[in-house]
């Protein structure tokens, strides 16, 4: 299929665009599966933080320029989302659009829609933008739980406090010794976009800071990292 | 440790995320070829260095990768002001309170 | 000069130390002199050491705007070799070398030169490509030096960390035995002593704030406190406030001066005989006389001249040291501190005339001139003596950088040392 | 096991929590509470240690920071040793176990210390400067025995068994100290609702009113402390450290905190807990309530066992019940001393005297103690203390008015214990760290923080207020105005009332005259740790060294491990008497990080061992574990590289791989090349300014090897670009080069050329990349792949093509680093491993072989083709290289680097320039790195003419092959060069051309 759609779309925009899924049953590994695989299962009684990977999703670096009416109303017309202001985010059920620099977004949603968002995506925009898929290259990591925030405080030099810190913000900051996108998905709860390659570390790195808070590597059951109150009473290093 | 504002991210951030790239506002000859050993030799390492007031570059390396300038008294450490990239700079000397 | 001996101090025990001389007097600077230092730093006071002593120029004034060798020489990690890659820093840093090796009994003052070997570690591969090559142009410039696989390092350092599962593994070294480390303010004193002896005015808390020029060239210094000095030439040896003195002089340098920072451990028993650095885990480490373990690593990034720098440089330099000494995680930290070195675009030093008659410069030592001060002294002193850089000197022209003739060592410099 | 010294009653101990510890090989008992020094001196332990140069017997002196004596090797174990912990701050714990880090055989009888006294007349400040220099060669020797002197504590042996981390906070009011100053500081700002940190060194908060004899609203000071406390640990918006020393201020408002979350709890630290934690805070401002500490009086023998600090005295009876002594005297200049006087004789002592410097003091505190029935000597003062192991007696002599001279007969006190207090001086060290000098104050005795830069207020006692009232109001006050500062709405707390004594105004005296000159007199002790005496001040100053940092650096004063807390303001004032100039004419030195040490654990943080720095790895990272690859450093990556077989040697290996890839099909990980997809109109012109070559015309389809330069024209990367579509490019980079090649490119569009419009964004994770190579490799993808044509002539060398490879997506790259027909498979990255194990399990049959890093160093030398970093090292242009095809000189943009290499320099003759080298005997290896030389025999210095850059044995040429540089290569091709090695042997090579195999390039293009 994708020989006759890449063609024209080659054409009118210069872009070589490639559908990089496989159509069938072909295994796909994220950047954490080892991880996953190895980790113990045995959750902790009342944890304290809850890490997991939400791996193989969509992911599209966009570039272009937020003061061009014309590019902000294609991505809203092809995402649904509108263009978020600096280091914010927009999202609804599927897709997520964070703001990266000031001309750059990241676009995060269902695993299998990289080709069909970029091509509407193009199908929408004009002039001087691009988009790159880098959904190969990066992976979401979840971070919640009460003591979700002290992990990031033990891990990131920026303030992560509710105060700077309201959900829907988007940072890319130091983590560790590597980087990463911190998105404020809920009360208690984040999401880091990490690169591929420097994953196994930032894992490492999250458990490590965990450890002391019981850590489960499950994704919270409903409303369990909702729990405010439990987080209030559980953080006597927190500011 | 400097606490340095990003003008595009409009906030300040960790010195942790930046890195400090020179002198600022040193343009490349449009006509290099044109230039004598000198003049390409001082434009590519001859420097201010002043103590005092410094027009320098930073980029946002672990943020948004955006480079700007920044006036910063390189005794003091005090960062005057940044600015985006193609801006003027709006401290160019220090005035009496912040003479160091 | 009173003469100092074991036999000095028992006599002058007996009078209850009541009666040693003074080791500098403390002058009235003269109107005019034959050279003028700017710069008390252990380089300017070996330069007006070595003019008087080889040179015979007596009528010298060093001028220094703070204390004798306060600036870099006294904030420094002390550590002297001279392996150096490339020709040119070689012959120099092992002139200097030589003239370590008898400085304490040239100067009568021990410096405490301690010739405990420097290790130099590579763990890539690049790095021990880098290393054989850096011996190899050594052993053929005359200059002591071996390549090191993993377990001739672990011989002479048991402590360290080698152990194939670290995060960089150590792969072998570079070591040259002649190296260690030497009592830096011991070096400045040194000189003064034996310059101010040979009738060098020592002109402390003196600072320099212009050139005085004729006709583009330089007649004498403008000073903060004593007003104009006259001097038929000029040496600056101002390290890391090089640009300024060069603004003064009004021509730029090719140098930025930036904060290189180190630390010391609290004194602790005797653990590490030989001084260690690593480029790649980035840290170096010896152990003084004292007991403490003197520690440091790169610049910061950002010109600066506040004699300090940021805290991620002595994390990033502490996550080093225990790297590769893990018992060292619970030893403490007692004080660090920063001094302001004037960095070069090549890694080499600047000892050149300049666009100003009369008017010479020594600086651009960055991160590694302490051990060369015995040798930039006395190379400089030639170069003030005839108006003219010396053999040694030539190379390192600041007109190098128009040229292009320059001399890379950040291979050898990569780590600040 | 009684403790002789420990009081009935009173104290904030906790009697019924009893603790057994160790301290010098002997088991002793304490209390919860307990510092490690005050239980020592409950058990009435005297000397606790050696003085470092003089060996001389010392004692506890203070109760805090300062403490410069009581610095012990605690730990049990040997992984868990920790030297030279203060006493006065380690809180004692069940099973603590202690040692004295000084004296041999043992304290009492100490074999130096008999030496010391003899020698030590020979060891004036610098005697090593004027010694050990002859003969030369002996200095080694002499050092051996200095050497063993050295250090107080020792270092574990083995490995830290705990763990430590940071944790980054972020606060608008940063309080420093929580005595009456900071916690009033703290009620003002944290009911604003700012984001308050208070931190306290102390185990307790409270300061100087755990201690106190002063009344809060008519209460004990300690329930206004504990009401303080009770309040701010409700609010969320308040975060309380105690166990928490702020040891750096850093530039904008960064300060890093020390808190010893679990050293009171024993040894090790319970499981799953940090040791110790960095908090690295930054805060809106900062609020210094950091106190002062007590000066000592320097006099004759003032570091006997026994001689204390004043407060240090009612430290120890009110906070921990414990007496250090029996019968005291009390020399102060000033009134607030006359507390340890009294909470000595409320605790059931004797008071010999106080003996006060001031004739004039006459007040309330001079009634009291009249009241008391105290002997009071006014106008005197202690010229020497008496004893051997511990004070016995007390030499007390009049002194003038001025405190320059004694008047009168000296007269002996009886007594064991000797506190002294010559004033207060603020704890000033942390407005210093960031470059501001304190300000001497003739009212207040002492240096004050001066102006600074950095958003900081200062209240209580170390700006000089030493009133308890103004203290707290002046807290109160403060903590609102930072807030208000912060951007929040302050008030000052009601600060509650204390009943306020009167004090007579102190005098300045700091050492003690005596009868004989100083340089004769016994040995009047400044820097206890450093072993510093008045004598010794005044020798420096008059040996010339007249600057108080020259004194510092002469003495070794404030060199210790307590930074001369307790002595640096006395030493100053000795030496400015001595120059005969005031003290703020002679100045401070400067302080520094660290207010008190910082464990080296603790500044690392998580980032040790496994977390030390990331390891990078690439999609196929796990199977290369599993077929058992070595691995290689590459920037932070771990690269594969080389896949023996088990009994294989290295070469061995790297013979198979060699040779199966030239003669059926390898294949390498590639994954970890940098890669940047740049999308833009300008894309192409954009290229062709970074580029030295040209790419005006590359075709979509093609592909371009490209060097990169700097402005100097010297080569830093390379790479292949390929044209994707017109204004789409995907660009190569070194793995090592990645980040930095992007930075460089973003740097030039963004400063120099934003015009262009182009972007770029990294992709080197998102594509998994394997090269297969060797003549069986379009037969192996055949395989694979039914949707792109391999026809030779179709898809030709250096075409690249897109269609699926088992299954999976992938763009494929005819391009070559081994001159083997290869071919670059590129499938996004998660489903990288897939298509590497359906390439092995469809080449099997070919006996595909994977090779690593270095089989791929070996093919491509013998092809001639360079590795940017090691056979260039930034002083090599692309003419050095022989690349000159890779440098279009017409392009009408001025591409970066062209400038630059037409330099003089880099025009001349007899530049180093890449060549093959082919050693005579084909079965040396030459060593990488080895150096050409003319003529081996001449003597050192030997010319050189370059060194060997890549070097390897060739197992398809059957011999070894190199490439190096030498001056003026290119023009000396045949000729021969020798290369001396460090074992001896000279190897003869010959000069040739780069390339040893395939010159015309057939393979690559079948
Ligand atoms: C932390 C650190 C670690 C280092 N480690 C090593 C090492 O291990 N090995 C090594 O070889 N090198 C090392 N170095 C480098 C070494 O310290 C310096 O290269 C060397 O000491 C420079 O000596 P100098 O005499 O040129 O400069 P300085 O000692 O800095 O002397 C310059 C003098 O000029 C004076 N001055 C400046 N301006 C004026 C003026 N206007 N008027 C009058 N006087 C003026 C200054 O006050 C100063 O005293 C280190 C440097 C630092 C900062
Ligand atoms: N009358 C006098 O002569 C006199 C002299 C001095 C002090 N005082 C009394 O002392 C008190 C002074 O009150 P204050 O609040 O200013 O000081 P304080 O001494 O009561 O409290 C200071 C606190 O700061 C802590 N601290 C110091 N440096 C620290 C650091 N770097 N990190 C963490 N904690 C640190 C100390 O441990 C202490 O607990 C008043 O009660 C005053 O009357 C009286
Ligand atoms: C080799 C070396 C060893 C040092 N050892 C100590 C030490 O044991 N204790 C100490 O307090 N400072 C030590 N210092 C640091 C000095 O106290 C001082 O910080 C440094 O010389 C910089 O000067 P400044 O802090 O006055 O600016 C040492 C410095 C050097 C260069
Ligand atoms: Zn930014």
């Amino acid at each position: 299929m994708s020989e006759a759609i890449n063609k024209a779309v080659l054409e009118s925009t210069q872009i070589a665009i490639m559908e990089q899924l496989p159509e069938t049953g072909v295994p796909a590994r994220s950047p954490l599966a080892h991880q996953q695989q190895t980790a113990s299962r045995t959750a902790p009684e009342n944890p304290g933080v809850y890490l997991w990977e939400s791996a193989l999703k969509t992911h599209l670096a966009l570039r272009g320029d937020a003061n061009n009416a014309d590019f902000a109303n294609g991505v809203e017309a092809a995402t649904g989302l509108a263009l978020p202001e600096v280091l914010q985010s927009n999202h609804n059920n599927e897709w997520a659009l964070s703001w990266i620099a000031p001309d750059e977004w990241l676009l995060t949603g269902p695993g299998d829609q990289a080709l069909a968002m970029e091509m509407s995506l193009r199908e929408q925009l004009g002039g001087h933008y691009a988009v790159i898929n880098v959904g190969g290259g990066q992976t979401l990591v979840r971070l919640a739980g009460p003591r979700a925030r002290s992990v990031l405080m033990k891990s990131c030099p920026y303030d992560v406090h509710d105060r700077n810190f309201p959900v829907g913000k988007v940072v890319n900051t130091v983590l560790g010794k590597s980087q990463a996108t911190l998105r404020r998905v809920g009360d208690d709860e984040w999401e880091l976009v990490v690169r591929r390659s420097f994953a196994d570390y930032i894992w490492r790195w999250l458990v490590d800071a965990s450890q002391e808070y019981r850590l489960s590597l499950e994704q919270p059951t409903q409303g369990a990292s909702k729990n405010r109150a439990g987080r209030l009473q559980a953080s006597p290093v927190e500011n | 440790m400097f606490y340095i504002y990003c003008p595009y991210c409009g906030e300040h951030r960790e010195e942790e995320e930046f890195h400090p790239k020179g002198q600022a506002h040193l343009s490349r000859p449009t006509d290099p070829d044109a230039c004598s050993d000198e003049e390409w030799g001082d434009y590519l390492y001859f420097r201010d260095n002043p103590r005092g007031l410094h027009h320098e570059i930073w980029v946002h390396a672990i943020g948004c990768r955006k480079f700007f300038n920044a006036t910063r008294d390189t005794q003091s450490y005090e960062i005057l002001e940044t600015y985006r990239m193609g801006d003027a700079p709006r401290v160019t000397h220090f005035t009496d309170t912040q003479k160091s | 000069m009173q003469k100092y001996s074991g036999f000095g101090l028992l006599k002058h025990s007996l009078t209850h130390h009541e009666n040693w001389q003074r080791v500098w007097r403390n002058p009235k600077p003269k109107k005019k002199y034959d050279v003028i230092i700017v710069g008390g730093g252990g380089h300017g006071l070996a330069t007006a050491y070595y003019l008087a002593k080889v040179h015979n120029i007596t009528n010298v004034a060093v001028v220094e705007k703070g204390y004798l060798g306060g600036g870099n020489t006294a904030r420094n990690t002390t550590i002297v070799r001279s392996n150096y890659l490339w020709d040119e820093a070689a012959l120099l840093y092992e002139h200097a070398m030589k003239l370590w090796e008898g400085m304490s009994q040239d100067l009568n003052y021990n410096v405490m030169f301690s010739q405990r070997g420097v290790l130099n570690l590579g763990h890539t591969l690049q790095d021990m490509r880098d290393i054989q090559r850096r011996v190899n142009a050594n052993r053929l410039n005359g200059i002591d030096s071996e390549a090191l696989d993993t377990q001739g390092v672990q011989e002479i350092v048991p402590i360290l960390n080698c152990s194939s599962s670290a995060r960089y593994p150590i792969l072998g070294a570079s070591w040259q035995p002649r190296a260690g480390v030497a009592r830096h303010d011991a070096v400045a004193w040194g000189y003064a002593r034996a310059a101010d002896a040979m009738g060098v005015d020592l002109i402390q808390q003196c600072e320099v704030n212009d050139i005085v020029t004729e006709d583009g060239a330089a007649i004498g210094v403008n000073t903060k406190q004593h007003g104009a000095i006259y001097g038929d030439r000029i040496g600056c040896v101002v390290a890391g406030n090089s640009g300024v003195l060069a603004k003064m002089a009004g021509f730029h340098l090719p140098i930025e001066s930036h904060p290189l920072q180190a630390l010391v451990s609290e004194p602790i028993r005797p653990i590490l005989d030989t001084v260690v650095m690593s480029n790649q885990v980035h840290g170096y480490i010896s152990q003084s006389d004292k007991g403490d373990l003197v520690i440091g690593a790169g610049i910061d990034g950002y010109n600066g001249y506040g004699q300090r720098g940021s805290y991620s440089t002595i994390e990033h330099t502490l996550q080093a040291i225990v790297e590769m000494f893990p018992m060292f995680s619970r030893v403490r930290m007692n004080r660090q501190w920063g001094g302001i070195v004037d960095t070069c675009p090549d890694a080499c030093p600047i000892i050149s005339d300049t666009p100003v008659e009369n008017l010479f410069f020594n600086c651009g030592w960055g991160t590694g001139g302490f051990k060369a001060t015995p040798g930039s002294g006395h190379v400089f002193a030639a170069t003030l003596a005839k108006g003219e850089a010396n053999e040694l000197a030539k190379p390192f022209s600041m007109f190098r950088f128009h040229n292009g003739a320059l001399i890379d060592e950040h291979g050898a410099a990569g780590v600040a040392h | 096991m009684t403790q002789p010294n420990r009081l009935d009653n009173g104290g904030r101990i906790d009697r019924s929590k009893h603790l057994t510890f160790e301290f010098n090989g002997r088991r002793y008992k304490g209390f919860s509470g307990d510092t490690l020094a005050s239980a020592l001196l409950a058990n009435g332990v005297d000397v606790i240690g050696r003085s470092f140069k003089y060996s001389r017997p010392r004692g506890i002196v203070a109760a805090g920071a300062e403490e410069p004596n009581a610095v012990f090797q605690l730990g049990a174990t040997e992984a868990t040793q920790v030297p030279n912990v203060r006493a006065t701050q380690q809180e004692l714990f069940n099973g603590l176990v202690s040692q004295p880090t000084s004296g041999w055989p043992n304290l009492q009888f100490d074999f130096l210390g008999v030496f010391g006294s003899i020698l030590g007349r020979m060891l004036p400040p610098g005697f090593y400067y004027k010694t050990f220099m002859f003969p030369q060669a002996a200095w080694e020797t002499y050092e051996k025995y200095i050497r063993k002197a050295a250090g107080l504590g020792r270092s574990p042996r083995d490995p830290d068994v705990d763990t430590y981390d940071h944790l980054n906070q972020h606060t608008d009011v940063l309080i420093v100290g929580a005595g009456p100053a900071g916690l009033s500081a703290a009620l003002s700002a944290a009911r604003s609702g700012a984001r308050v940190i208070l931190a306290d060194e102390q185990a307790e908060m409270g300061g100087a009113l755990l201690d106190s004899r002063e009344t809060l609203n008519g209460k004990p000071a300690s329930n206004w402390v504990r009401d303080a406390l009770k309040e701010l640990s409700g609010y969320d918006n308040v975060l309380l450290l105690p166990r928490a020393t702020v040891n750096g201020y850093h530039d904008h408002n960064f300060l890093t905190i020390h808190e010893r979350r679990t050293d009171h709890l024993g040894d090790r630290a319970p499981a799953n807990q940090s040791r110790q934690r960095l908090h690295r805070v930054r805060a809106k401002w900062v609020i210094l309530a950091t106190g002062a500490h007590e000066r000592p009086l320097v006099y004759g023998n003032n570091d006997l066992p026994g001689c204390m600090l004043a407060s240090a005295v009612s430290t120890y009876i009110n906070r921990y019940a414990v007496a250090p002594g029996r019968r005291l005297v009390l020399m102060t200049t000033n009134d607030n001393a006359y507390r340890a006087a009294f909470d000595w004789q409320d605790a059931g002592r004797e008071v010999v005297a106080i003996v006060d410097t001031r004739a004039y003091a006459d007040g309330a505190w001079q009634d009291e103690a009249n009241r008391r029935g105290i002997k009071l000597l006014k106008g005197h003062a202690v010229i020497d203390a008496q004893g051997k192991m511990r004070v016995t007696g007390a030499v007390v002599a009049g002194l003038n008015t001025d405190g320059t001279q004694l008047t009168g007969k000296g007269e002996v006190l009886n007594c064991d214990t000797l506190a002294s207090s010559g004033g207060w001086s603020p704890a000033v060290h942390l407005s210093c760290h960031t470059g501001s000098r304190p300000v001497w104050d003739d009212d207040v005795i002492g240096f004050v923080p001066g102006k600074t830069v950095q958003k900081q207020l200062t209240a209580g006692a170390v700006t000089g207020c030493f009133s308890l009232a103004d203290c707290l109001a002046d807290g109160a006050r403060i903590g609102a105005e930072a807030a208000t500062n912060a951007g929040f709405n302050a008030e000052p707390a009601a600060a509650p009332s204390v009943r306020c004594r009167p004090e007579t105004r102190p005098m300045a005296l700091f050492c003690v005259p005596h009868y004989k000159p100083n340089s004769r007199a016994p040995k009047q002790f400044v820097d206890f740790q450093t072993d510093v005496t008045a004598a010794g001040i005044e020798l420096a100053t008059r040996e010339g060294f007249e600057s108080i940092e020259h004194v510092k650096r002469y003495t070794a004063m404030g060199f210790g491990t307590d930074q001369g807390k307790l002595g640096n303001i006395n030493g100053m004032a000795v030496a400015a008497k001595s120059l005969n100039q005031s003290i703020p004419e002679t100045g401070t030195t400067i302080f520094r990080p660290n207010y008190t040490p910082v464990t080296f654990g603790a500044i690392a943080g998580r980032h040790c061992n496994d977390l030390f720095e990331p390891k990078r790895y690439s999609a196929m990272h796990e199977w290369h574990v599993e077929h058992g690859a070595l691995f290689e450093e590459v920037g932070q990556w771990k690269r594969p590289w080389y896949f023996p077989k088990p009994n294989e040697s290295m070469q061995q290996a790297l013979d198979r791989e060699c040779l199966a890839t030239r003669n059926s099909v390898g294949i390498l990980d590639a994954s970890t090349l940098g890669k940047i997809d740049i999308q833009g109109k300008d894309a192409r012109e954009f290229i062709g300014r970074i580029y030295t070559n040209a790419w005006a015309k590359l075709a979509v389809g093609k592909c371009r090897y490209g060097l990169m330069c700097k402005e100097d024209g010297m080569v830093f990367d390379d790479g292949v670009t390929s044209c994707l579509a017109e204004d789409h490019f995907l660009m190569t980079t070194t793995t090592g080069g990645a980040a930095g090649v992007l930075e460089w490119l973003e740097f030039y569009h963004q400063t120099e050329w934003p015009e262009l419009e182009v972007y770029m964004n990294t992709v080197t994770d998102h594509w998994a990349t394997m090269t297969i190579a060797g003549p069986n490799a379009r037969k192996l993808l055949s395989e694979l792949t039914d949707d792109i044509d391999l026809d030779r002539d179709n898809f030709k060398f250096m075409d690249w093509r897109q269609g699926t490879v088992a299954g999976v997506p992938a763009r494929v790259f005819r391009i070559s680093f081994t001159g083997e027909l290869s071919y670059e498979i590129n499938v996004q990255a998660n489903y990288g491993l897939h298509v590497w194990e359906k390439l092995f399990e469809h080449g099997a049959k070919y006996d595909l072989t994977p090779y690593g890093t270095e089989t791929m160093h070996i093919l491509r030398a013998e092809k001639g083709f360079i590795i940017a970093g090691q056979d260039t090292d930034g002083s090599v242009h692309p003419y050095d290289l022989g690349m000159s095809w890779a440098v279009k000189e017409d392009k009408p943009f001025s591409f970066i680097g062209k400038r630059g290499m037409k330099r003089e320099d880099c025009v001349r003759d007899n530049r180093k320039q890449l060549v093959g080298l082919k050693t005579k005997d084909p079965s040396i290896v030459l060593p990488e790195g080895a150096q050409a030389v003319d003529n081996p025999n001449h003597p050192k210095p030997v010319p050189m003419l370059g060194h060997v850059t890549s070097s390897y044995y060739s197992a398809n040429l059957g011999r070894s092959i190199a490439m190096g540089v030498i001056k003026n290569g290119h023009k000396r091709m045949g000729e021969t060069v020798h290369y001396p090695l460090v074992d001896g042997r000279v190897v003869e090579a010959e000069i040739c051309s780069t390339i040893f195999l395939d010159p015309k390039g057939e393979r690559q293009n079948v």
